[in-house]
């Protein structure tokens, strides 16, 4: 933490960026986003376990990116979002510093984003142990059985969309959701239209979701939302053979192919 | 009218929540399989808890439902025929063990929805609607009902309030005319009181609401908004888990002929929220959608529905994923 | 790593000297190998004719113990052997159903994990590497290799060497000092599955191919197939009396000749079993 | 439920499905009149939402066809369609969406008598699983929430 | 408010016999925004027709819906008529009756029902046509013709006299491509060389064409009537506007031993070359690969020798730029050689060749000027074998397509030695002799009857060497399958026509689709053979499968009738169902975020970007923008958009989800 803090300081002393992404301590000691633009307030950063948050959210919010150029801190699920926000044009790896930190919470030198992807490629890209095991018990279920479990799940959404806006690949400024020409998706909270937002969601994230859980986590109602994209995620794997941001050359997998693309279902 | 205080034994309370529940909906706190604590209709006494500090979401759907239907319509060959929806098919609902702060709040969403013209089916959900309150013997850090008003034991919006004793017997007030001919009609439950302590929490007051609010008045353009809102990701987490945010959406659904009007809840959160048909949208960037939120609270409100906006249930910044922290900017906001 | 061997009947009836001289190379580049316990006939020739399960099932059996017996690589010098057994993995591995019928047949979880070894193969990655220093007779004839049919047939399953003008056997001999020769025969028909039903359609055929080698000069025809070498070699009297011939040629195994090479005496590596006497030491 | 007739709803490109399906009528051949045809330009132009709003329309069986592989007219469009039912597929079969509902297919202009094989065969196979009352369910009780209150 | 007219046509009795018109009719007519809906025997009739524009006028009707056959047939017809009306044709939308309900069904009740439903989708869709206007784009006016073969050729003068400017690019030092290198033609046996030579000149002399020989395509970009085209032109090494084509050079040049790509690698040529005597540009080139002085850093033999000093070592490869508004591909083809055939010695027997090597060595301007010569020693051959199919019409050698060419001039060669050799004997395996085309299966039975080629249908399984001979051995399936084998001095294999080298590379740079065997793919196979699936670029000759002279100069000339068609006006009117990316005002200027992930999904690179700018220059947001000239209107990138900013016009997200909805509820 300490390497960490040494370098915030250095990157805004020296006028390298003018803000450091990372976490703090809020007043109930949960970790929480942190923007620092003075180096006298480096201090404030942490980094341990409860610093959780996928930070790669802020790199498209427009009120951030109006500070200047910035350095933020990456664990590896945000390396891979940076990867996929530079593939889809939405940020340029120029203005960005990348202070990563490993599982264990040492600070990485991640020079340029060749390193980046070295360190990625050579992490386990699979989804999070804890998630696999849920997917497993899940898959586990009969067919009438999961349509019950996420029935009962959906019908505690609200739509509050916490699970979109915590996500750092669902930067789009107008949302499906939001069209009403036609109305995809019904305004109003019920379980069949929560459910045909979260196919919608998990659909859109089909092969760009780099596993972070953060939707999951970031739902008011506890809903396992996240498990629907590390679904596919696997998935997309299991097909095609990829893992979502491990490149920033990645081509999308919904947005390429190859003709010999196996399926057996289709007659 | 005037309030009255009653004892109520444990043994009692069980016998009024089950013949209540025998004859009418009774909306009661419940700790569900998640750990999450939810209110259900009608769930067994044993079921129910005393013992949460707050429910995942707040009761306002009691009378602020997230979707309420206004009226259905059928499509002919050249006319629409409207059928209205008929509120006397409201029933009756007993809301248990709802806490002060959100009982308050439905004095909140009444200075809204009852400010020039009442809106009948919010009036109507109301009028069906009594209130047996449970003040507060647990809090946490997110807590802050003493720093705008209210205390762990404030009567505003009950129609009883049972208050726990040492001995796990229950203090009753008696508040409201509902109150009573409920208390009348289970009176053989109710004894006199007994002079034993009530047992209460303590919620540190955090800042003095007064002095928000006319701090508020010319801080719209203070760089406190930028500085403050930078993790907020514009999620409406807080604004419907919220009990007095009552912003809605009306929309219209068509399904071949037929079709409903319906209204559902909204978030002044939301980018898109105060965007014009042209394309402008006044509130363009969160910061000033955060503020929106603050000020609407602490300054409009106060000032146009003479009611604050807030009810310190410490709700919206426990659910927060960024831990947007209510109190705590409202502290600092008292001293820009 | 344990290497096992399948040997197959020929090895063990008619083509012993193959089986001698294959165990000398072993021995005398110190490889061992475990026979795959408990095997059985690979089905060659006759089984796939009658019945596909059954041709199929006899060498996943023989695969399937390998497995069972841990034999990451199994050499098997017999080609028919080789190609019933490569043929059977190709099948199973191309019809996940087909092999799960066929793992019930045999009572055996049969999963396709043991590498098959054709002999030249087995030479290429096991004695080729050190046959320089072991060298002291350099084979310094002119050789025709054969390699008949089912060493490089079908070639899109068996995926090895080319099916016209192979040239794995020639670069062997090679190594080893001879001269080889270009010569059209090298996979043409030995009459082989009538070597018993229609002797005089071997001897036609067969004859042919011997005439195409003698007359080109060869020395020696090398083989690397039981079936080969006894229509090439025990059936000689019968082609030279169709052919009205006297060919002399004699035709040895390609471990033979290896064996030879580097010094192993010609009883050591079975030449004595041959028909067709072998002037060549 | 011998009564009962599914209501399918096809979803086809117009260069080898729709023309195949054209094909069909001029050869005569009969089908079950259950499915109906909603033409596309191609499947690439198919959107997943449009199968989902088809259950929630009360569909009870689906049908999304195109040209075969390489034979697109815009080239890929059934290429990167073949995508997204791969991931839409599982997706729902993740859900509990009971994927057996749906009949992907590739139908080309020549094909007129596979089509009317690929309805019939759908068709039969709803008639035998019966209306698709677990969504139906699901969109129902989604209108009943609304009102749980009055 | 919408004003919808319904017209639901029997035609005949095809509809009407299993189809309750009239009660369609009369159940959409009680729809709401229906403001006509009637029946009528035949729609698409004179009749028919004026019942659609009396109703347009009188109704006032803001949509149309042509409840008849499939919109296949008489989509073009019905939106005409409605044109006529003074209704936007795209306003007309046909639900079809015919092909998909009263063809397929039987009649009763629920087939009835299943017409008013097809109907009612369609009411809701056209409820939400838009009246589309039909896409304008300019048009340059020149083409460019990439390949100078006959068939580039054929089509370059085709324009050309068309009065359109028109650029060739050859990437060989000399136009004329194969066809130079052949002997004689059949069925006419005439010189080959006697009727291009001519062709080729006219070329190099006309003035509406350029000719840049020893060039490239680099790359293209744009789209139909608008291509930007980058040409390398190759450094020739000498200045070809000194040069006088004296040869001098060529004759001096020390590096001789350079096997010649024009005699197929039976004769020499140097280093410095042109490479056939009537070559156009007949100018030399410096084949920097083999050249001593790039090898080794001296030698300039030529430089010295040259009497006008054209010779000039360091130049560079140069770059054109060039506006082009069409494109004709003639690369032409190759064809496989003796290597390819394992079973006839993986090419290891000098006097294994192929068919264009014969060509060579038939020809009077070849190596051996016109004697058939053995090439391992000279001799010539008293027994020669013709393998046809060579490869040809074999799936086991991943060709299972007929190379067209093959029976036609292996007849030819044949015949071309019995003339020439009058004592030999010439032996054709084949496997159908097909010889579709005037005058060409009497050609074969000349070679047959008059020339006494011994014709034996069957394959040949192997050749070896023997005693120096080639020992061929095949079945004559006409005698009983029964094993046949020829001592040939020569044998000739018909190998099959293979894509040119390099087409995979081009056709990616064009845009354009190819076969699995690379050869650029048509449009369409039957109606549109000479256009590709990329709008303004064209196909002729063999580059599209292996195709004869006749039919080569044909295609070509189709393909120049396309561009002088595409040329004929300024701009280019196209059907507007293209897809659009949406705008608005600033400060959004359209909901696309620019991910650009429809860049990739889109076939036809239709997807291009635009820039919003502030006043000083500043990039506030950049976003998709479709090229109209373009898009397709395929619709992938529109169910890909997340935002759902892309919508394809005429099937709008609002109208599919309307004939969703339609089609399954009550109205």
């Amino acid at each position: 933490m300490n390497n960490l803090i040494a370098r915030a300081k250095e990157l805004l002393e020296n006028k390298i960026v003018q803000v450091i992404v990372g976490y703090e301590a809020g007043p109930t000691g949960v970790a929480r986003p942190a923007f620092i633009t003075n180096p006298a307030k480096a201090d404030l950063l942490i980094y341990d376990e409860r610093c959780v948050q996928n930070l790669a959210v802020y790199l498209t919010k427009p009120e951030v990116r109006n500070l200047g150029k910035m350095a933020i801190v990456a664990t590896l699920p945000v390396m891979r979002s940076i990867m996929m926000l530079i593939s889809e044009q939405q940020i340029f790896a120029d203005n960005i510093i990348v202070l990563g930190v490993s599982s264990d919470g040492s600070l990485l030198d991640i020079a340029d984003i060749k390193v980046m992807q070295a360190y990625i490629e050579k992490s386990d890209l699979g989804n999070p142990v804890k998630d696999r095991a849920l997917l497993v018990e899940l898959n586990k279920l009969s067919k009438e059985e999961r349509f019950a479990y996420w029935q009962k799940e959906l019908s505690k959404c609200i739509k509050c969309y916490a699970c979109r806006q915590a996500c750092p690949l669902c930067y789009c400024t107008r949302c499906t959701v939001e069209v009403n020409q036609p109305q995809w998706i019904p305004v109003q909270s019920n379980t069949h239209g929560n459910m045909e937002w979260h196919i919608l969601r998990a659909m859109h994230l089909a092969g760009r979701c780099i596993s972070c859980g953060e939707c999951g986590r970031a739902c008011p109602v506890g809903i396992p939302c996240h498990l629907l994209t590390m679904q596919l995620a696997d998935e997309v794997h299991n097909y095609f053979k990829v893992y979502a941001g491990t490149s920033e050359k990645m081509s999308s997998v919904l947005s390429t192919f190859e003709p010999n693309d196996k399926e057996s279902f289709i007659i | 009218m005037e309030t009255s205080r009653k004892l109520i034994r444990k043994q009692s309370l069980e016998k009024l929540y089950n013949q209540l529940s025998a004859t009418r909906k009774v909306y009661a706190p419940v700790i569900a399989d998640d750990k999450q604590v939810e209110f259900k209709y009608n769930p067994g006494f044993a079921e129910v808890t005393f013992e949460h500090i707050r429910s995942t979401l707040s009761v306002k759907n009691i009378a602020f439902p997230k979707v309420e239907n206004l009226f259905l319509y059928s499509n002919g060959k050249t006319e629409s025929t409207i059928t209205d929806i008929d509120l006397n098919k409201i029933p009756e609902v007993v809301l248990w063990g709802s806490h002060p702060c959100d009982n308050a709040a439905f004095d909140a969403l009444r200075s809204i929805f009852e400010w020039d013209i009442k809106d009948e089916f919010f009036s109507k959900r109301m009028e069906k609607l009594v209130v047996i309150g449970l003040s507060c013997h647990l809090s946490d850090a997110y807590c802050f009902c003493t720093s705008v008003g209210l205390a762990p034991n404030s009567s505003k919006g009950s129609d009883i309030l049972l208050s726990p004793l040492h001995n796990g017997d229950y203090q009753a007030d008696i508040l409201t005319e509902k109150g009573a001919s409920i208390v009348n009609s289970f009176s053989e439950l109710f004894e006199s009181t007994s002079g034993e302590e009530v047992v209460l929490t303590t919620v540190k007051q955090k800042f003095d609401h007064e002095k928000v609010t006319s701090k508020l008045n010319g801080a719209f353009e203070h760089p406190f908004w930028v500085e403050n809102s930078l993790r907020c990701i514009g999620c409406g987490a807080c604004a419907y888990v919220c009990p007095t945010c009552a912003c809605f959406d009306i929309q219209d659904e068509t399904r071949g002929k037929n079709g409903k009007r319906y209204r559902s809840w909204d978030s002044c959160g939301f980018s898109m929220f105060t965007l014009h048909t042209s394309g402008h949208n006044p509130r363009n960037v969160q910061s000033a959608r955060w503020r929106q939120r603050i000020m609407h609270k602490f300054s409009y409100m106060p000032d146009r529905n003479q009611s604050l906006g807030c009810v310190g249930c410490g709700r919206c910044s426990s659910g927060c994923p960024v831990d947007m922290n209510i109190a705590e900017q409202l502290e600092a906001l008292q001293n820009i | 790593m344990k290497f096992g061997i399948y040997p197959g009947c020929s090895l063990t009836g008619s083509a012993r000297d193959y089986n001698e001289s294959v165990f000398a190379l072993a021995e005398a580049f110190g490889l061992e190998f475990t026979q795959v316990p408990d095997w059985n006939c690979c089905g060659a020739t006759a089984a796939h004719n009658l019945n596909k399960e059954l041709s199929l099932a006899l060498p996943a059996r023989i695969l399937a113990l390998a497995e069972k017996n841990g034999l990451e690589e199994i050499i098997v010098p017999c080609a028919a052997c080789y190609s019933r057994l490569v043929v059977t993995r190709h099948e199973l591995k191309k019809d996940p159903e087909l092999k799960n019928r066929i793992s019930e047949v045999i009572e055996m979880d049969y999963r396709g994990t043991s590498k098959i070894l054709n002999v030249i193969e087995w030479i290429d990655k096991y004695i080729t590497p050190k046959l320089d220093e072991k060298l002291v007779k350099p084979f310094n004839y002119k050789v025709a290799c054969y390699y008949g049919c089912l060493l490089v047939r079908p070639n899109k399953v068996l995926g090895y060497d080319r099916a016209e003008d192979p040239q794995t056997m020639d670069i062997v001999m090679r190594k080893i000092g001879a001269e080889t020769i270009d010569y059209p025969s090298k996979t043409e028909c030995c009459g082989a599955g009538l070597s018993i039903s229609r002797t005089d359609i071997v001897s036609k055929l067969s004859g042919k191919i011997i005439e195409d080698a003698e007359h080109r000069g060869a020395d020696a025809i090398i083989v690397a197939c039981p079936m080969c070498h006894s229509n090439l070699d025990m059936r000689r009297p019968d082609i030279n009396k169709y052919w009205k011939t006297d060919f002399k040629i004699p035709v040895l195994f390609v471990t033979q000749a290896i064996g030879l090479a580097i010094g192993l005496s010609p009883e050591k590596v079975g030449l004595k079993r041959h028909f067709v006497e072998v002037k060549i030491s | 439920m011998s009564d009962f007739e599914p209501k399918v709803v096809a979803f086809v490109c117009n260069w080898c499905t729709y023309a195949g399906a054209d094909l069909t009528g001029t050869s005569r051949i009969k089908y079950a009149s259950n499915v109906k045809i909603i033409r596309f330009p191609c499947t690439g132009r198919i959107d997943f939402m449009l199968l989902l709003k088809a259950f929630a329309n009360g569909a009870d069986g689906i049908i999304v066809s195109g040209c075969h592989p390489n034979d697109c007219h815009y080239t890929s469009g059934n290429f990167h369609a073949k995508r997204r039912w791969i991931m839409f597929k599982e997706l729902m079969d993740f859900m509990g969406v009971d994927m057996n509902r749906i009949t992907f297919s590739w139908v080309s202009a020549a094909e007129g008598a596979k089509w009317a094989d690929v309805v019939n065969t759908t068709v039969t196979r709803l008639r035998e699983m019966g209306p698709y009352v677990s969504y139906r369910d699901l969109v129902n009780k989604s209108v009943e929430e609304e009102v749980k209150n009055e | 408010m919408a004003r919808i007219g319904v017209f639901v046509c029997h035609c005949g009795e095809n509809i009407s016999a299993t189809v309750d018109c009239g009660k369609v009719a009369e159940t959409i007519g009680k729809l709401k925004h229906v403001a006509y809906s009637t029946d009528y025997k035949y729609m698409c009739s004179d009749p028919g027709q004026t019942i659609i524009k009396d109703a347009i006028k009188e109704h006032n009707l803001t949509g149309v819906v042509v409840s008849a056959c499939s919109p296949r047939m008489h989509e073009p017809t019905f939106r005409k008529a409605c044109a006529e009306g003074g209704l936007n044709p795209f306003l007309c939308e046909m639900a079809n009756l015919r092909e998909h309900c009263s063809w397929v069904h039987e009649k009763n009740d629920l087939t009835t029902e299943k017409a008013i439903d097809i109907v009612r989708s369609q009411v809701e869709k056209v409820k939400l046509n838009s009246a589309l206007q039909p896409i304008k784009v300019p048009v340059t006016r020149t083409a460019l013709v990439i390949g100078g073969g006959i068939a580039g050729i054929q089509s370059a003068l085709d324009i050309a006299n068309c009065g359109h400017k028109v650029v060739m690019v050859e990437r060989s030092p000399s136009i004329g491509g194969h066809m130079s290198q052949l002997s004689e033609t059949f069925p006419t046996l005439d010189c080959s060389q006697c009727i291009l030579t001519p062709r080729m000149v006219e070329v190099a002399q006309h003035p509406n064409i350029t000719l840049y020989t020893y060039a490239e395509i680099e790359s293209v970009e744009g789209f139909i009537g608008n291509f930007k085209v980058k040409i390398r032109k190759k450094a020739k090494s000498l200045d070809e506007k000194i040069c006088t084509g004296c040869g001098l050079c060529t004759t001096k040049c020390p590096q001789k031993k350079i096997p010649n790509e024009f005699e197929q690698g039976m004769g020499m040529r140097p280093a410095i070359y042109i490479p056939f005597p009537q070559a156009v540009p007949n100018r030399p080139v410096i084949d920097r690969e083999h050249c001593t002085y790039y090898i080794k850093g001296k030698c300039k033999v030529c430089e010295i020798v040259c009497p006008t000093k054209a010779i000039r070592f360091d130049q560079p490869d140069e770059i054109l730029e060039l506006e082009i508004g069409a494109i004709v591909v003639s690369t032409g083809f190759d064809i496989k050689h003796a290597d390819f055939f394992p079973e006839y010695g993986y090419g290891k027997y000098k006097d294994i060749i192929d068919g264009l090597q014969f060509e060579r060595l038939a020809s009077a301007s070849g190596p051996t000027t016109g004697a058939i010569l053995r090439p391992s020693d000279g001799q010539v051959p008293k027994n020669i074998v013709f393998i046809a199919c060579a490869g040809s019409r074999d799936p086991a050698k991943g060709i299972a397509y007929c190379s067209k060419i093959c029976c036609m001039y292996t007849a030819k060669h044949a015949m071309l030695y019995k003339h020439k050799v009058h004592e030999g004997k010439a032996h054709v395996f084949y496997m159908d002799i097909r010889s579709g085309g005037k005058n060409y299966d009497e050609f074969v039975r000349r070679a047959i009857e008059e020339d006494h080629v011994n014709y034996i249908r069957g394959r040949v399984s192997t050749i070896y060497e023997r005693d120096g001979k080639l020992i061929v051995k095949g079945v004559d399936t006409l005698l009983g399958a029964q094993p046949v084998e020829i001592v040939a001095d020569m044998v000739v294999l018909a190998t099959a026509g293979i894509a040119s080298s390099g087409a995979e590379e081009l056709a990616q740079k064009l845009h354009v689709s190819y076969d699995s065997h690379k050869f650029f793919a048509e449009a369409h196979p039957k109606l549109k053979p000479v256009e590709t699936n990329t709008a303004g670029i064209f196909l002729a000759g063999a580059c599209q499968n292996p195709k004869d002279i006749p039919d080569t100069v044909s295609q070509a000339s189709g393909a120049a009738v396309k561009v002088a068609a595409l040329f004929s006006q300024s701009e280019l009117t196209r059907e507007p169902l293209v897809a659009a990316v949406n705008r608005s005002g600033p400060p959004m200027y359209s909901t696309c975020v620019g991910c650009f992930l429809c860049q990739s999904v889109c076939p036809y690179q239709a997807i291009e970007r635009e820039d919003f700018k502030t006043r000083d220059g500043k990039i506030i947001k950049t976003v998709a923008k479709i090229n109209e000239g373009l898009c397709q209107g395929c619709g992938t990138c529109v169910a890909l958009c997340r935002s759902k900013s892309i919508d394809l016009q005429g099937y709008s997200n609002n109208q599919v989800y309307a004939e969703v909805v339609a089609l399954l509820n009550e109205y």
